[in-house]
């Protein structure tokens, strides 16, 4: 059994929760080699998301993330708009008008956001950047999938790798974004983008799991 | 007509200001202001760039439109806004400091110069060299 | 201590937001203001810019200041203004792109360098290289 | 008998006069190729000046000169403060505390002010700026004071050459300043600031005319 549109909007709704409680903390990773608003953006991107959805309930799961990319665009304010703005369209056009999503569907959305990311940014992996994230999340994904994993099995692969891939960060010197401006000073501190990746697909990997032990409860 | 300008800051202040300080050497120019988030934080809003945007697709009936931005946000935002335009040709991103390349891309619309001089004449500002 | 920066633009609009920019990314660097003319105008006064070079010899605390500035008449008022200046020779003036100079020359004071330093650093921003 | 302060504040009133006359014309030739000020900057500027004078009268014409300096770098907002600031610092200087300027004194201050445009500017002869009246007015003024010509004399050359000079300006490509951004099409167009200069060095003749023939009414 695939994911539907409600492990989305239970994504999309576990995301929301996840950037209003971790907002300081991706205020304060911004505010050593940044600008201090990521988790300001996030939040209030968030939020914009879930009332849309609110609003106008989608009926796909790729609905809903272009739903949560457009508000993400519009809403958030910095590099994180249309980076993540990006990344959920193009995951959203990879699935397509789908309802029920495969590992092999779910880890090639995975794959379309990363690209859609390093489409818009143009950083490469060890920039210090959230592709440090999405590029070891798509990777895991993409192998779990290959070993036959359940749609829950490569989300948690994707978020264990893009938690790895965060921590991983931090002696990086960033090539991309503002932390680039504080060149050699921007090691020794993780990347906010990078954290909040992490958090978004640990998001996603607790949506899976509380939906298919739903349908799990269901079936027996 | 002339060429149509968009002005994409993080600040509205910045945006608003440089408009006012291009607009005297081009005062036939539509300049279009598109600066700060949709609630006037610092940061840019997709809705405010892409409404310059259009906008200035239409004030410039068709002679196309250059867009100016400042830091590397700014430059995504516009990127995104330039996918989403009714005519994504018309529209042309200069690489240009924000300020400087205004004026010199403003001026060169004033003259009359196509999208694409306009867009060459605010990249020709040189810097760091 | 960190270096102090003051910003001459011909608009006080783009010297506020300018300064409200790189305050974001460096929130213990003393960064002034002085743009317009003295009557709010569009153009460049000797009296703030000078007001605001000794305001930041003091904030700076002997560690310097880095003028940047917009166009060719703000470089002259800037010029003109470091001759009448207390101590002209801790006053540097950046051949930079006034925002994304201001920014690169911001973060460096906040990380600490010297005067030479937040100089170069707006001065190695590129463009139309 | 040499120029004494009643010359230099009779110049710098004839000056403000000129710049009110002027002031649209100036504006005209700055909307053409720059940014439409220049006559209101000079106006603005010079009753700056004119009240300053009237407030604290100075006693020498190197003070007068000095004052109209502090007034126009102040007041005027553009270019042309810090270059005609310079000019008139530059020119106080080179009299010092002379009360009596002879025609080789006037030269010389004349060819200081011309000497801080340069400093403050760095154009350079046919770069269509005030540069290409001060420069062949200091020229002229050096020839007439070395042909022994009286200080109306040295003034009313000086005049003559800036006017030639401005017009002079006409055909030239713009290399410094504003007009530089217009390139090519800055041809065909006088330059505002020398055709300003033009007017204060006529005034500066006018006023030496003056108080020449009132001395000399009083010795006859
Ligand atoms: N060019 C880029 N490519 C990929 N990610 C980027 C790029 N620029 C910035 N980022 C990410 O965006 C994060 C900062 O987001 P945010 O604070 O919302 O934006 P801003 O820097 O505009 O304030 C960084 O931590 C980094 O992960
Ligand atoms: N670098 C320079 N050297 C000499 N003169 C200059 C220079 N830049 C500008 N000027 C003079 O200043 C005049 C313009 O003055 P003004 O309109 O008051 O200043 P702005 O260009 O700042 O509006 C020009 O016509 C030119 O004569
Ligand atoms: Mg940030
Ligand atoms: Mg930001
Ligand atoms: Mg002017
Ligand atoms: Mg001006």
């Amino acid at each position: 059994m695939g994911l539907d549109v409600n492990w989305a909007l239970d994504w999309l709704k576990l995301s929301g929760k996840a950037m209003g409680e971790h907002r300081v903390e991706l205020i304060e990773l911004d505010r050593a080699i940044g600008d201090s608003d990521h988790g300001e953006n996030m939040d209030r991107g968030f939020q914009a998301v879930l009332q849309k959805i609110d609003e106008t309930p989608p009926e796909t799961p790729g609905a809903a993330l272009k739903a949560a990319a457009m508000a993400l665009m519009s809403k958030v304010g910095g590099a994180a708009g249309p980076l993540y703005g990006t990344a959920y369209l193009r995951a959203a056009t990879s699935l397509g008008d789908a309802t029920d999503i495969d590992s092999g569907a779910l880890a090639a959305a995975l794959a379309a956001a990363r690209d859609g990311v390093v489409a818009r940014g143009k950083a490469e992996p060890g920039d210090k950047t959230m592709i440090d994230a999405w590029t070891p999340a798509v990777e895991a994904a993409q192998q779990a999938a290959a070993d036959g994993a359940d749609p829950v099995g490569v989300l948690e692969a994707a978020a264990e790798a893009a938690e790895t891939g965060a921590v991983a960060t931090d002696p990086l010197v960033a090539r991309k974004g503002r932390a680039s401006y504080l060149g050699e000073r921007s090691a020794g501190h993780r990347d906010p983008g990078a954290a909040s990746t992490a958090l978004l697909l640990r998001a996603a990997a607790t949506a899976a799991t509380g939906s298919t032990s739903d349908t799990g409860t269901d079936a027996v | 007509m002339t060429v149509g300008i968009v002005v994409v800051s993080h600040s509205s202040k910045i945006a608003e200001g440089a408009v006012e300080l291009a607009a005297q050497m081009a005062p036939d120019v539509e300049l279009v202001a598109a600066g700060g988030t949709d609630d006037e934080r610092i940061g840019t809003s997709l809705e405010k760039v892409l409404a310059a945007v259009e906008q200035s697709l239409v004030d410039s009936g068709g002679d196309g439109v250059v867009v100016l931005t400042d830091l590397g946000s700014a430059v995504m935002t516009a990127e995104s806004a330039m996918e989403f335009a009714s005519d994504p040709d018309a529209v042309l991103l200069a690489d240009a400091p924000l300020v400087e390349g205004l004026v010199a891309a403003a001026v060169a619309a004033q003259g009359g110069a196509a999208v694409g001089d306009v867009c060459k004449a605010a990249e020709a500002v040189a810097f760091g060299t």
